[in-house]
This record gives C-alpha cells, sequence and structure tokens, in this order.
C-alpha cells in the first residue's frame, strides 16, 4: 500500500532518518502529524489508540531529533506532553491521575476530529468549481448606470490590504537589521529551575519559572520547551514533582517533598 | 407562468452585471408584482445543457460557464492559481466557524496561521475583518465575504455541508496531496 | 449543421471573454475541421429575441444586452466610484495612526501623497483637518470622519482590526514608533 510505504514511523524498526525529516517538514505542526498518525491506524477517529498513536509520534520525534537537534518548540512541547498522557494511561483505571489522562486522551481524540472535519471541508470546497478556475463570469460586464459621483464603494477588506500594502512598502524603504534571536536553552532552565524550586513552596505554574525578558512568541515557546524538558529531566531524577490538570492546561511543578534538596551544586555559584 | 417580457429583462440584467444580482434587485427592476422565483426557474431552465448556466451564488443570480467545460476552456483562458492547503484549510475553519479570531484558528489546526496565508485570503477576498471579540486584547474577529460564497458557488453559508457528513467518508488521502502541491 | 458541443464552447469562450472574439481566434479554440460560420451562426439564431444578443463588433463576436432594453434596465444598476489605491492606502494609514501629518504618511507609506490623493478623500468626506501639530513650520494633523466610520460599518475607532492580527510579524516596531514622533 501506499500509504504504509508513506509512512515508516508505524513500522517498528527505526526509521528512516532522511525520510523522516523531510516527512516532518512536509507536516503544519504537531497536530497535523498526529492526525496523520492516527488515520494510519485505519478505524473510525472515534476509535482511535492514543496509546499507539503517542508511541508513533515519540518514535518520529526521537527519530528527528537524532537527525537535527534543533526542533521547533512546539514538536517538544507537544512530545512532552504526551509523553505524560501516556505514563498517566498506564497507570491501573480507577486512580486519579489515569482518569485525568482518560478525559485528556477524549480530548486529544475530539481536537483531531475536529481537525480532520475541517480537513474534509477543505477538500470538500477545493473540488467545487472556482469562478475564475473552472467556471467564468461574464468577461465584458455592461455598466448601465452613469456613474454615481457622490458615492464611493469601498469595504473594510479593501482598506486592510491597503493599510498592509501601505506598511509593506515603507519597511522596504528602511535598511534591513537582522532581529537578534537569543534562545533560552535547557541548559539556562535546568540553572534556573534548579534555583527557583527550592524557594518554591508549593505547586507553582511551569510559567512562573521562565525567564522575565522574552520579546516575542518565538522566544517565549522556545522558553516553554525548554524549561518543560528541564523539569522532566529534574523529575526523572527525582528533584521535582509534576502535575497537570487537564490536557493543554497549566504543568505545574514542585519541589521533591522528602529528602532532597532542590539545589544543586551549580545553582550556588 | 412568468411573462416573456420579465424573463428578458431578467436575463439582460443578470448577464449584463459583472457580480451576482440579487432578488431585491430583481425585483426593483422587474415590473410590479412580477414573480421573481417563477422568472429565475424559468430563466435557469432556459438555459439548461447550454454553455452558459445561471446559478444562485453568494446572495444573487449570475451566469457562469458550464462546469463542465472547465478543461477546455482552461486551455484558452488563464487562469489564476488555486490557493494552497493551508490557506483553504484556514478558510474552511472562518467558514464554519465565524466569527473567529486568529488565535482560534489556529487552536484548530494546531499550527501558526502565516503571514503567506492571511495575506493570500485578505488578497482574494474570501475573508475580511468583522468587529473584536470582547475578551483581553479585544482580538479582530474573521468572516468570510459574500465573494467567497460566489467563488465557490454557494447561494449561503446554511449550503456548506453538515459537519457529520464530512466524517462520514474520509477522502483518500493520495488525491488531497495531489492537490495540495 | 453545427455540432451542439461547438456551439456550447463557442458561447462559453464569447461570454468569458472580456474582449470580442475573433474568428481566429475561435478557430483556434474549436476542435479541429468545426466549422466557425455556421457555429457562430446557430449561436446567434439561438439568442434571436432574447434580453441578450451575439452582435459582431469590434473585430470579434460579442454579447450585448438586447437594445430596446437597455433603457429600463439604466434605473436600476449603480456603479459607485473607486477610491484609487494610493487614497485607500492614505485613507487606512490616517485611520490608524490618526492625528497624522502629511509628512508622517508618506513616511509610512515609503511614496509621496499627491494633493488630489487629498483631494479625493476630502470630497468622499472621509478624512478631516483637526488642527495643527506643534514642531516647525505647524503641519496639519489629518484625522478620519464620522462618515469613514459609517461607511466601513465600524461602530468606533476601536472596532478596527488590530494591527497584530494583520501582521503576523510586524515591522519593525521600534524603528517605527521612534520615527512618529
Amino acid at each position: 500500500m501506499a500509504e504504509a510505504a508513506a509512512h515508516p514511523v508505524a513500522a517498528n524498526d527505526t526509521p528512516l532518518a532522511e525520510g523522516l525529516l523531510l516527512h516532518l517538514d512536509g507536516f503544519d505542526g504537531p497536530l497535523d502529524l498526529l492526525l496523520e498518525l492516527a488515520r494510519g491506524q485505519k478505524v473510525d477517529l472515534a476509535r482511535i489508540s492514543i496509546l499507539a498513536l503517542v508511541d508513533q509520534y515519540l518514535v518520529v520525534i526521537e527519530g528527528a531529533r537524532r537527525v537535527r537537534l534543533e526542533l521547533a518548540a512546539d514538536w517538544l512541547v507537544m512530545a512532552a506532553w504526551l509523553a505524560w498522557l501516556k505514563s498517566r494511561l498506564l497507570l491501573p483505571k480507577g486512580l486519579e491521575p489515569a482518569d485525568e489522562a482518560e478525559i485528556a486522551a477524549e480530548v486529544l481524540a475530539a481536537r483531531l476530529r475536529d481537525l480532520q472535519a475541517i480537513r474534509a471541508a477543505a477538500v470538500w470546497l477545493g473540488a467545487r468549481p472556482q469562478l475564475g478556475i473552472e467556471v467564468f463570469a461574464r468577461g465584458a460586464p455592461e455598466a448601465f448606470a452613469e456613474t454615481e459621483t457622490a458615492g464611493i464603494t469601498a469595504e473594510l477588506g479593501g482598506l486592510m490590504r491597503a493599510y498592509m500594502a501601505a506598511l509593506r512598502r515603507g519597511t522596504r524603504h528602511r535598511s534591513y537589521k537582522p532581529a537578534r534571536i537569543s534562545l533560552w536553552g535547557v541548559k539556562d532552565a535546568l540553572a534556573r529551575l534548579a534555583v527557583l524550586v527550592g524557594v518554591l513552596p508549593d505547586w507553582a505554574d511551569l510559567a512562573r519559572f521562565l525567564p522575565e525578558s522574552m520579546t516575542g512568541p518565538l522566544e517565549r515557546r522556545a522558553a516553554v520547551a525548554s524549561t518543560l524538558i528541564a523539569s522532566l529531566e529534574m523529575a526523572k531524577s527525582g528533584l521535582l514533582r509534576l502535575r497537570q490538570e487537564d490536557a493543554f492546561g497549566p504543568i505545574l511543578l514542585r519541589r521533591q517533598d522528602f529528602g532532597v534538596d532542590g539545589r544543586t551544586e551549580e545553582s550556588d555559584g | 407562468m412568468a411573462d416573456a417580457d420579465h424573463i428578458r429583462l431578467a436575463e439582460a440584467l443578470v448577464f449584463a452585471s459583472g457580480v451576482p444580482v440579487s432578488d431585491r434587485a430583481l425585483t426593483q427592476a422587474l415590473p410590479d408584482g412580477a414573480d421573481v422565483a417563477a422568472v429565475m426557474a424559468a430563466l435557469c431552465a432556459q438555459y439548461a445543457g447550454r454553455g452558459v448556466s445561471l446559478v444562485e451564488a453568494g446572495g444573487g443570480w449570475q451566469f457562469r460557464t458550464a462546469e463542465d467545460l472547465a478543461p477546455r476552456l482552461k486551455r484558452v483562458v488563464k487562469v489564476p492559481r488555486r490557493l494552497p492547503r493551508a490557506a483553504m484549510e484556514t478558510l474552511a475553519i472562518v467558514a464554519y466557524h465565524q466569527p473567529v479570531t486568529r488565535a482560534e484558528v489556529e487552536e484548530i489546526r494546531g499550527a501558526a496561521l502565516s503571514q503567506a496565508t492571511l495575506d493570500a485570503l485578505l488578497d482574494a477576498n474570501m475573508i475580511i475583518p468583522r468587529g473584536r471579540k470582547e475578551t483581553p486584547g479585544r482580538p479582530t474577529l474573521w468572516a468570510t465575504t459574500p465573494e467567497f460564497l460566489s467563488h465557490f458557488g454557494l447561494p449561503d453559508l446554511r449550503d456548506l455541508p453538515r459537519r457529520e457528513d464530512l466524517l462520514v467518508e474520509p477522502p483518500a488521502r493520495g488525491e488531497e496531496e495531489a492537490e495540495g502541491t
């Protein structure tokens, strides 16, 4: 099947790195990839296996990271979230964290169905005969009335297009200065977390551990991703605990209760 | 029975116009008491099977070349490029969820809305700002334009397929990708 | 006898064309061996007595509203003026940056602002002088009128779409603001 060949990620073996990379670039973000993987399961979207989906996604991301270290932040955030989801889904049913995860999984499945519906709508629209492409209106319309000089025709869309055109032209004349990008790395995040977690007595939102000076959405997303990875790293070594109430909700963290001092050697310096 | 003179007048009016002609404009143009619906039905029937057909789209009536002639006309007439996949999906979201903010569009697609996509939709006059949402920051709300309906030959937004109907038969992925590229 | 299919294609071609379609163009568009003269004669006959007629003029074929109907259509179709592009851009800048001087508009647009453009906006009652800027030369400050709002269906200037919703990557903001002062 063409479908199977196009998606080696579903196989058990390590996927071909090169094909994979090309693949990742072809997706419009993590949700797009997830939907493609879900459709690969070839069942009704209402009955997909979220666990299998998580595994497939993590395999793809792991493979991609091996070839290309810097991966867009949103791919990693989704990977971290899915890893969390998986760990909870594996817990015995009836436990509170397991139920939380069930709900989160349902939310994810619903989002995939929404995206699927929109994609179908886009295909439906695209298949319709479009004016000026498949069907054509009168090429030489005849205007009968004498031009009404009092009124003008203009709508908001035209005004917006005009504004954007003007701004673009205006900025073209200025000399180009590449914006300096300084992204908050995992190392930075580890150092900062180590200091801050020790100070906080109770659960605190991950967002509170981000550096204060972040100028744009890109910097912010990068900081969220590296702080999340850093917190996962620290949770793994037992330095702190992580919690998330609902899907896409705030991620909470706290110092591990007993025994371990949250401070690390680096942070003392 | 629709009056032959009324049919001629309606035909001339719609034929002459570059944009769809509304029922209201037709009512104004036709003599008092003319049955616009009957006139347009008769005119539709007269053009059935011809090289040009009468369609109801975007809030009015418009003559358009017959759909089946598309491949042969395309060889002669220069046609613009179709909207890329990201733009079509964004347009579909706006069509179904309007009025909708950019953040909501991005949430549903799970991807950022690029400047190129926004520009393409604005340039094609498919979407338009429609007020602000009364939430912090008062983000702009987007809606589809009458040209959107006219472009895709839809009489009304209600003629978009229902979500349930869309999900019944998932379209073959292969075709979709071929189109998107 | 002309082929019905050829007649349909010729009909669609003449309809969609922005200029009269010559016999040569028709010969090229129709399948080899099609008798263009017979096709066009048949098409002419189909439109005889209708609201629209096929006429040969200006070096080719085109559809025209039947002459007897033209006077009756005149009352209905209205063609309001379109604002030229420069005027729309200027109006948009005044709307977003008001009160603003002419020099500032020119700076943002990256192009000179002609008196004709200003006059067009003044005539259309879209902009109005609103005081003077207390800088050397005391240049006039421009603002939009209440008519501007009602024309674009905006309850208030605050309902203009947010700048950041139009531009995913705003053009170097710091610079621009520094210059605006």
